[in-house]
C-alpha cells in the first residue's frame, strides 16, 4: 500500500510552481465556455506561448467555471504578486493578442477586458464555487494547494464522527436539492441506524431544466464533492458511497471517475484513508434520462438497476435504502459545502445567510437577463439584488415580469415580490420553492399560461406512471392548459384545473406529483387575468 | 430464441476476439459484464455500454443482457423503456438535438423544433424516413447562458434561431446528397 | 394471532375501533367492518400504494396517507368520509376511466368489476375530463387467457402476483407516465411467452376485465383475488385455509 | 295543475335506452296522466318544441346532426338529462375514437371491407358528416343530471322521471349510477 498524500508538501510544491513564472493565464474550460470555443482559444494561447518561447514566462492553466457564462470564453491573466485582468469573448486571435500585450508590452487589452468590480462579481459570496476559475479540475494537486482535503485530514485525525456531525448541526446547513431538510438531522438518522452496512448517495441527478450548479461542481471541482462525501461517511459510519450522475453529463462522469481513481491512489479514498482506520469506497452510477430519479426512493431504485419508480415512505431510506440497508442521500451542492464548514467551523457558516437559511446558494441565472451564468450569493439576498444588480436587469428595454424558481416543481414570482429575500421559507410562502437553484427571468412578453403549460408538459412526460393522480392528472391538467392557451377554454375549465391541482398535489405519491401543480397554481395566483383573457365567449345555454 | 442467443448457448470453446454470436461487438459488452461481476444492479450501466457499442438497443441485445444478468426479460424491457436515453431504432446519419429547457423555451426553442421538423419532415424524437436525420429534444443541457442551444452532430451551438438551425441542417444534409 | 399482539384504540370517522400494532389502517378498517375504498391493494401481495384511492386523513394533519401503507398508532383519528376525500376519490376514479377505454357495456367483467363497483360506491356518475381514447391492441395469443390493455388500470397486481407468488415474473410495466403499459417478456405476444406457467394467478387477481379467460362473453368473467390470500397464508404460516374461511 | 312537458331524444346510440323506456309498461299510462311527451323518437314530432321542462338525451354526439340537435335541446329545455351510457360516457358509439380520423374508418368499413361495390355514403343534407371524435353529451352542452346504464333498467328510468316530476333531480347514488 502506497503512502498517503502529504497535503502540506503538495501545497508547498504547488506554491513554488505558482511563482515559477511571471504570468499565469487561466482560461475557463467549463462546459459553457467550451461551447463558446474555449478549447480552440486555450490551444491557440498554448501554441503561442511555445512559438514565442515564453515557456519560462507564462503558464497556461485551464480552470473551471468563472461564472459569467454569457461572456465566454473567459480568460484571466495574473501577474506574479500583482495585477489581475479578466477578459470576455476571447477568440483564439484575441487570446494571442492578450498574451502578447501582457507579456511583451506589460499592458492590458481594454477592449476585451471585463470590469471585475461590477456587481456580478463583487456582490457574490463564493463558498461552494470558491475554486471556480482558480484551480485546474484535472489536477488533485491544484485542489490540495487551495486547501483541499485539509478538512478530511482534520476530521480523521482530530475529530470524532459525532464532532463532525455537531459542526454540521451548528452550521445550520439545509439540503440544497430543493426541500431544505436540515442536513445534520439526516446525518444523525444514518449515524444512529443499526448495522454494519450503510450507504451514502450523492444526488447528481440534476434534472430541473435551467439548473447546472451540480454539474459545474462535479466537472470543475470533483475533489470537493469527494471530500464532502468522505466527511459525511466518516460522520455517519458509512463505508460505501455512490454518486448518481445524469447520463447527460458525460464530462462530469469522466472527471469524477478520474478523481476517484486519483484520490484512491493518494489514499484519500479506499482502505485506511490517510493511514487511519477509516475505509470508504466511492462509485459513480449513471442515470439514463428520467427526471423522477431525482426523487430519493426512485434514485435508489435506479442505482439498483431498476425502473426509477418512487416507493412509499416510511420506511425512509435512512432505515431501509439501497438493498434494504440504511442509506442517506445528499445533494451534490450540499456535500460541496461540507469541507468549508469543517475547515472554518459551523459558526462561520451560520454567520452567512439568514438565521433559518444559513450559508450561500448557487443559482443558475438565465432567461431574459443581461448577465447569465452561475452565481453564488448569501441566502436571504433580495431577489431584486440578484435580478437588477448581479444580473444587470432585463435587456432590450423590456420590463421584468416574473422569476421562475424551482423548475417544474416551483413557481413564478411576480415583480411585486422582488424585494423578497431568497431563502427556503420566503419562497415557499410565495408558492414557489428554492429547488436546486435554477432562476429563470421572464420579460413582459412571456405569456404565463404558456409557461404553466410548458412545465405541465414536462411533469406529464416525466411522471413515472405509478400513481394515478400524477400519471393521469398531469395529462388532464395539460389537456386543460392546452385548451385554455388555444383560446378554447371556459370558466369551468379553470375550475376543473384548480380542482385537479389540489387532487394531484395532495394525493400523489412522491414529490414530483405533489409539486407538479405549483407552476399552475402560482401563475393562477399572480397572473389570473392572463388566463381569463384567453377564455372563449361562452354560448348562453338554456 | 434469437439467432444470437442460440449461438451463445451453443458456444463451448470460444476463441479470443471471436465472439460466439458472430458479432465481435458483444465482446465489449461481455467485458463490461465481467468487470461488474454480472451483478444485476449493473443493468442500466450495461445497457449504456451496449447502446454505445451498437448505436441502439435491438431486441437481440436486450435478450442477451437479460440472460447474462439472469434477469426476467420483462424486467429488462421495462427498465430499458423507462429511461429516455435508451433508443430502440437505429439513429439517422445526422443528429440534431434541440434543448427545450426553461431558458431555451423562454427564448423560442419550440419554434426551432417546429421548423426543423416541418422543413425536413421528421417528427421530434424520430428519425426521418430516409434515415438522414434524427431530431431529438433534450430536457436541459445545462448551457442556459447560451440559450437557445442546439447540438448538431455533437457540436454545441449557442444562440440559435429557427433560420440558423434549419440552414445548418440543410447544409449538412445537402452536403451528403 | 391477534390477541397475543398489542392492541391500540383508534377511531374511524369518530367511531371507536380496535387496532393491532403493526397492521395497516386498511387492514384495521376491514377487520372492524369499516369500508375504505381501495383498488391496487390485495391481501397476500406486497403493498404498492399506487392507485391512491385509499388515501385518508389523520386527525388535524392535512397530509393524506394511503391507508394500505400507513400503520395504525395509538389514538389515531382516521377520517374517510370527509368532503375533500370524497371529492378526491371521485376525481381519481374519473382519471382512471378517462385514461383507458373502459366500456362497461361490452366488458367481460361487467357487473363483477372492482373498478365499476368503486365508481358506484364513490358516486361517480360521469367523467368530467376528456377521454384519452388510447389505441391499445388486445393480446389474445395465449391459449387460455386474454389481455385487454384498454381496461388496465396499472394496479400491478398481476406483476406482483406473478413475481411474488408464482415466481415467474412474466409481467412487468414498460415505458412510463401515460405511456406505461403492461408487457409480457420482451413485449412479445403472451402466447409466445416461455416463462408463463399458465397458472392463471394474474387473471385471478385482476380487478377489471383486463385479464380474463378466453371465451368469456359480456359479464361472464369472475375473478378470484381472495385465492392469493390463501396462498400467501399457506406459504408464510403453513396453514391451508378453505375458500369460505378466507373471505 | 300544469302538465309537465317532457322530451326524449335519440342521438348516436342504438335506441336501446328508448326500448328500456317502453319497458316501464303500465307506468307509462300514469306518466301520461301528469305529463306530455312533447318530443320523442316514439312520437311523431318533427321540430323540437320550445319550453320543455326536461329532456332525456339518449346517445352520444357522433355527427353534426347530433351536435345541432343537442344545442337546440339545451336552448329549449330547462333540464337536460344524459340518458344511458352512450350519452354519459360515449360508450360503444365512442369506440371508434381510438382509431382517429373518421374518414379512414368510413373507408375501411364501406370501401375496403365489402366484397364488391364499396362506396362511402355521401348525400349532403341527408347523411350527416361524422365529427372527428364522438363526445359524451356533457362535452357538447351543459348537462344537469346523469342516468347511466346500458340501457338503464326501466325501474331506474321510472325513479328518475318520478323525481323530475316532483321537481327534483334523478337519484345519483348507489346502483342508480352503475355503468354498463
Amino acid at each position: 500500500m502506497a503512502a498517503p498524500i502529504d497535503l502540506h508538501e503538495v501545497t508547498e510544491r504547488e506554491r513554488e510552481e505558482r511563482f515559477r513564472t511571471r504570468w499565469r493565464v487561466k482560461a475557463c474550460a467549463s462546459t459553457a465556455c467550451q461551447s463558446a470555443g474555449a478549447g480552440q482559444t486555450i490551444k491557440a494561447i498554448e501554441d503561442a506561448v511555445e512559438a514565442e518561447d515564453m515557456m519560462l514566462e507564462v503558464q497556461v492553466i485551464p480552470t473551471g467555471c468563472m461564472g459569467l457564462c454569457s461572456a465566454g470564453p473567459l480568460v484571466r491573466v495574473l501577474r506574479r504578486g500583482g495585477d489581475k485582468a479578466m477578459y470576455q469573448k476571447v477568440t483564439p486571435e484575441t487570446g494571442i493578442k492578450i498574451l502578447k500585450s501582457h507579456v511583451l508590452d506589460e499592458e492590458t487589452l481594454p477592449e476585451h477586458e471585463i470590469d471585475t468590480e461590477i456587481p456580478f462579481f463583487s456582490s457574490q459570496e463564493r463558498v461552494v464555487l470558491a475554486n471556480g476559475g482558480v484551480i485546474n479540475p484535472d489536477r488533485i494537486e491544484s485542489y490540495v494547494a487551495h486547501g483541499g482535503y485539509l478538512a478530511l485530514e482534520k476530521a480523521l485525525k482530530t475529530m470524532k464522527p459525532k464532532h463532525v456531525l455537531e459542526e454540521i448541526r451548528t452550521s445550520g446547513l439545509r439540503g440544497r436539492g430543493g426541500a431544505g431538510y436540515p442536513t445534520a438531522s439526516k446525518w444523525s438518522l444514518l449515524a444512529a441506524a443499526p448495522g454494519e452496512t450503510k450507504y451514502i448517495v450523492a444526488n447528481g441527478d440534476e434534472g430541473d431544466p435551467g439548473a447546472y450548479m451540480d454539474r459545474t461542481i462535479m466537472e470543475d471541482d470533483p475533489h470537493r464533492l469527494l471530500e464532502g462525501i468522505a466527511l459525511a461517511a466518516y460522520a455517519t459510519g458509512a463505508n460505501q458511497a455512490y454518486i448518481y450522475v445524469r447520463a447527460e453529463y458525460p464530462r462530469a462522469i469522466e472527471r469524477l471517475d478520474r478523481a476517484i481513481r486519483v484520490a484512491r491512489r493518494n489514499r484519500l479514498l479506499g482502505r485506511k484513508i490517510l493511514d487511519t482506520k477509516f475505509d470508504l469506497s466511492v462509485e459513480v452510477r449513471i442515470g439514463a434520462g428520467a427526471f423522477v430519479c431525482g426523487e430519493e426512493t426512485a434514485l435508489l431504485a435506479s442505482i439498483e438497476g431498476r425502473r426509477g419508480i418512487p416507493r412509499l415512505r416510511p420506511p425512509y431510506p435512512t432505515e431501509k435504502g439501497l438493498w434494504g440497508e440504511p442509506t442517506m442521500i445528499n445533494n451534490v451542492e450540499t456535500l460541496a459545502n461540507i469541507a468549508p464548514i469543517i475547515n472554518n467551523g459551523g459558526e462561520w457558516f451560520a454567520s452567512l445567510g439568514t438565521p433559518k437559511s444559513t450559508g450561500t446558494k448557487v443559482f443558475a441565472l438565465a432567461g431574459d437577463i443581461t448577465h447569465t451564468g452561475l452565481i453564488e450569493v448569501p441566502m436571504g439576498t433580495k431577489l431584486r439584488d440578484i435580478v437588477e444588480d448581479i444580473g444587470g436587469g432585463v435587456p432590450d428595454g423590456k420590463g421584468f415580469k416574473a422569476a421562475q424558481t424551482g423548475g417544474p416543481s416551483g413557481g413564478c414570482i411576480p415583480a411585486k415580490f422582488l424585494d423578497t429575500p431568497v431563502d427556503y421559507d420566503s419562497l415557499r410562502e410565495l408558492g414557489s420553492i428554492m429547488g436546486s437553484g435554477g432562476l429563470i427571468i421572464m420579460n413582459e412578453e412571456v405569456r404565463m399560461p404558456d409557461v404553466a403549460k410548458y412545465f405541465m408538459e414536462f411533469s406529464m412526460d416525466e411522471s413515472c406512471g405509478k400513481c394515478t393522480p400524477c400519471r393521469a392528472g398531469t395529462v388532464q391538467m395539460h389537456n386543460l392548459l392546452q385548451r385554455i392557451t388555444d383560446g378554447d377554454g371556459t370558466k369551468q375549465d379553470i375550475r376543473d384545473l384548480e380542482h385537479l391541482c389540489s387532487v394531484v398535489r395532495d394525493a400523489s405519491l412522491c414529490g414530483l406529483g405533489q409539486a407538479a401543480p405549483n407552476p399552475v397554481m402560482s401563475t393562477l395566483q399572480y397572473f389570473r387575468s392572463e388566463y381569463s383573457a384567453l377564455l372563449r365567449e361562452e354560448v348562453a345555454h338554456g | 430464441m434469437s439467432d444470437t442467443m442460440r449461438s451463445v448457448a451453443g458456444a463451448s470453446n470460444r476463441q479470443q476476439g471471436d465472439h460466439p454470436s458472430g458479432d465481435n461487438r458483444f465482446d465489449l459488452v461481455d467485458k463490461h459484464l465481467k468487470r461488474g461481476r454480472y451483478a444485476q444492479d449493473q443493468l442500466i450501466e450495461t445497457l449504456h455500454v451496449a447502446q454505445d457499442v451498437f448505436g441502439f438497443l435491438s431486441e437481440d441485445i436486450l435478450v442477451y443482457v437479460a440472460r447474462a444478468l439472469k434477469l426476467p426479460p420483462s424486467m429488462v424491457y421495462g427498465v430499458a423503456t423507462f429511461y429516455e436515453l435508451f433508443t430502440f431504432d437505429p439513429p439517422g446519419d445526422h443528429s440534431c438535438t434541440v434543448c427545450t429547457g426553461t431558458a431555451c423555451f423562454v427564448k423560442g426553442a419550440d419554434e426551432i423544433v417546429a421548423s426543423v421538423s416541418n422543413t425536413y419532415n421528421v417528427p421530434a424524437g424520430k428519425t426521418a424516413e430516409d434515415n438522414s436525420l434524427t431530431l431529438k429534444t433534450a430536457r436541459c443541457l445545462g448551457s442556459c447562458s447560451l440559450a437557445p442551444v442546439v447540438v448538431f452532430d455533437g457540436d454545441v451551438l449557442s444562440h440559435q434561431t429557427s433560420e440558423s438551425t434549419v440552414s445548418l441542417v440543410g447544409a449538412a444534409l445537402g452536403g451528403d446528397a | 394471532m391477534v390477541d397475543r399482539r398489542q392492541t391500540v384504540a383508534v377511531t374511524f370517522d369518530g367511531v371507536d375501533a380496535e387496532g393491532v400494532v403493526g397492521e395497516s389502517v386498511l387492514e384495521c378498517a376491514r377487520r372492524n367492518g369499516v369500508t375504505i375504498p381501495s383498488l391496487c391493494f390485495l391481501e397476500g401481495l406486497s403493498v404498492w400504494g399506487g392507485c391512491r384511492i385509499c388515501v385518508v386523513e389523520v386527525a388535524e394533519d392535512h397530509r393524506l396517507r394511503p391507508a394500505c401503507a400507513t400503520q395504525v398508532v395509538p389514538d389515531m383519528e382516521i377520517k374517510i368520509e370527509t368532503p375533500r376525500l370524497r371529492a378526491y376519490r371521485k376525481s381519481i376514479l374519473e382519471l382512471l376511466f378517462a385514461e383507458g377505454n373502459h366500456v362497461c357495456a361490452v366488458c367481460v367483467s361487467n357487473g363483477k368489476c372492482e373498478l365499476q363497483d368503486m365508481a358506484v360506491h364513490c358516486g361517480m356518475d360521469h367523467v368530467r375530463y376528456d377521454y384519452r381514447s388510447p389505441l391499445r391492441e388486445i393480446d389474445a395469443s395465449h391459449p387460455k387467457y386474454v389481455f385487454d390493455p384498454n381496461r388496465c388500470i396499472l394496479c400491478t397486481r398481476c406483476v406482483r402476483v406473478c413475481d411474488e407468488i408464482e415466481g415467474a415474473h412474466v409481467w412487468d410495466v414498460s415505458y412510463r407516465g401515460e405511456q406505461a403499459l403492461l408487457v409480457t417478456e420482451m413485449n412479445k405476444p403472451w402466447g409466445e411467452s416461455l416463462s408463463c406457467t399458465w397458472c392463471g394467478k394474474c387473471v385471478a387477481v385482476c380487478p377489471t376485465g383486463s385479464l380474463a379467460y378466453q371465451g368469456r362473453a359480456i359479464g361472464e368473467m369472475e375473478h378470484d383475488p381472495v385465492m392469493i390470500k390463501r396462498l400467501a397464508v399457506a406459504r408464510s404460516r403453513n396453514e391451508w385455509l378453505y375458500p369460505e374461511e378466507s373471505k | 295543475m300544469t302538465r309537465a312537458r317532457i322530451a326524449t331524444a335519440w342521438l348516436g346510440g342504438c335506441s336501446g335506452c328508448h326500448m328500456s323506456l317502453l319497458d316501464m309498461d303500465e307506468w307509462l299510462f300514469e306518466l301520461a296522466q301528469v305529463a306530455d311527451i312533447v318530443y320523442s323518437p316514439i312520437a311523431d314530432v318533427k321540430i323540437f318544441p320550445e319550453d320543455v321542462d326536461a329532456t332525456l338525451v339518449e346517445g352520444a354526439i357522433a355527427n353534426e346532426d347530433n351536435l345541432e340537435l343537442a344545442l337546440e335541446i339545451r336552448a329549449k329545455s330547462r333540464l337536460v338529462i344524459s340518458f344511458g351510457d352512450c350519452a354519459v360516457t360515449g360508450n360503444v358509439t365512442a369506440m371508434r375514437n381510438p382509431l382517429g380520423d373518421p374518414q379512414q374508418i368510413l373507408q375501411s368499413v364501406y370501401v375496403d371491407a365489402p366484397d364488391r361495390d364499396g362506396q362511402i355514403p355521401v348525400e349532403p343534407g341527408i347523411v350527416p358528416p361524422l365529427l372527428p371524435q364522438v363526445l359524451p353529451v356533457h362535452k357538447a352542452i351543459r348537462v344537469d343530471a346523469f342516468l347511466p346504464g346500458c340501457p338503464p333498467p326501466a325501474d331506474r328510468i321510472q325513479a328518475a322521471l318520478e323525481a323530475l316530476l316532483e321537481g327534483a333531480l334523478p337519484p345519483n347514488r348507489g346502483e342508480a349510477i352503475r355503468f354498463g
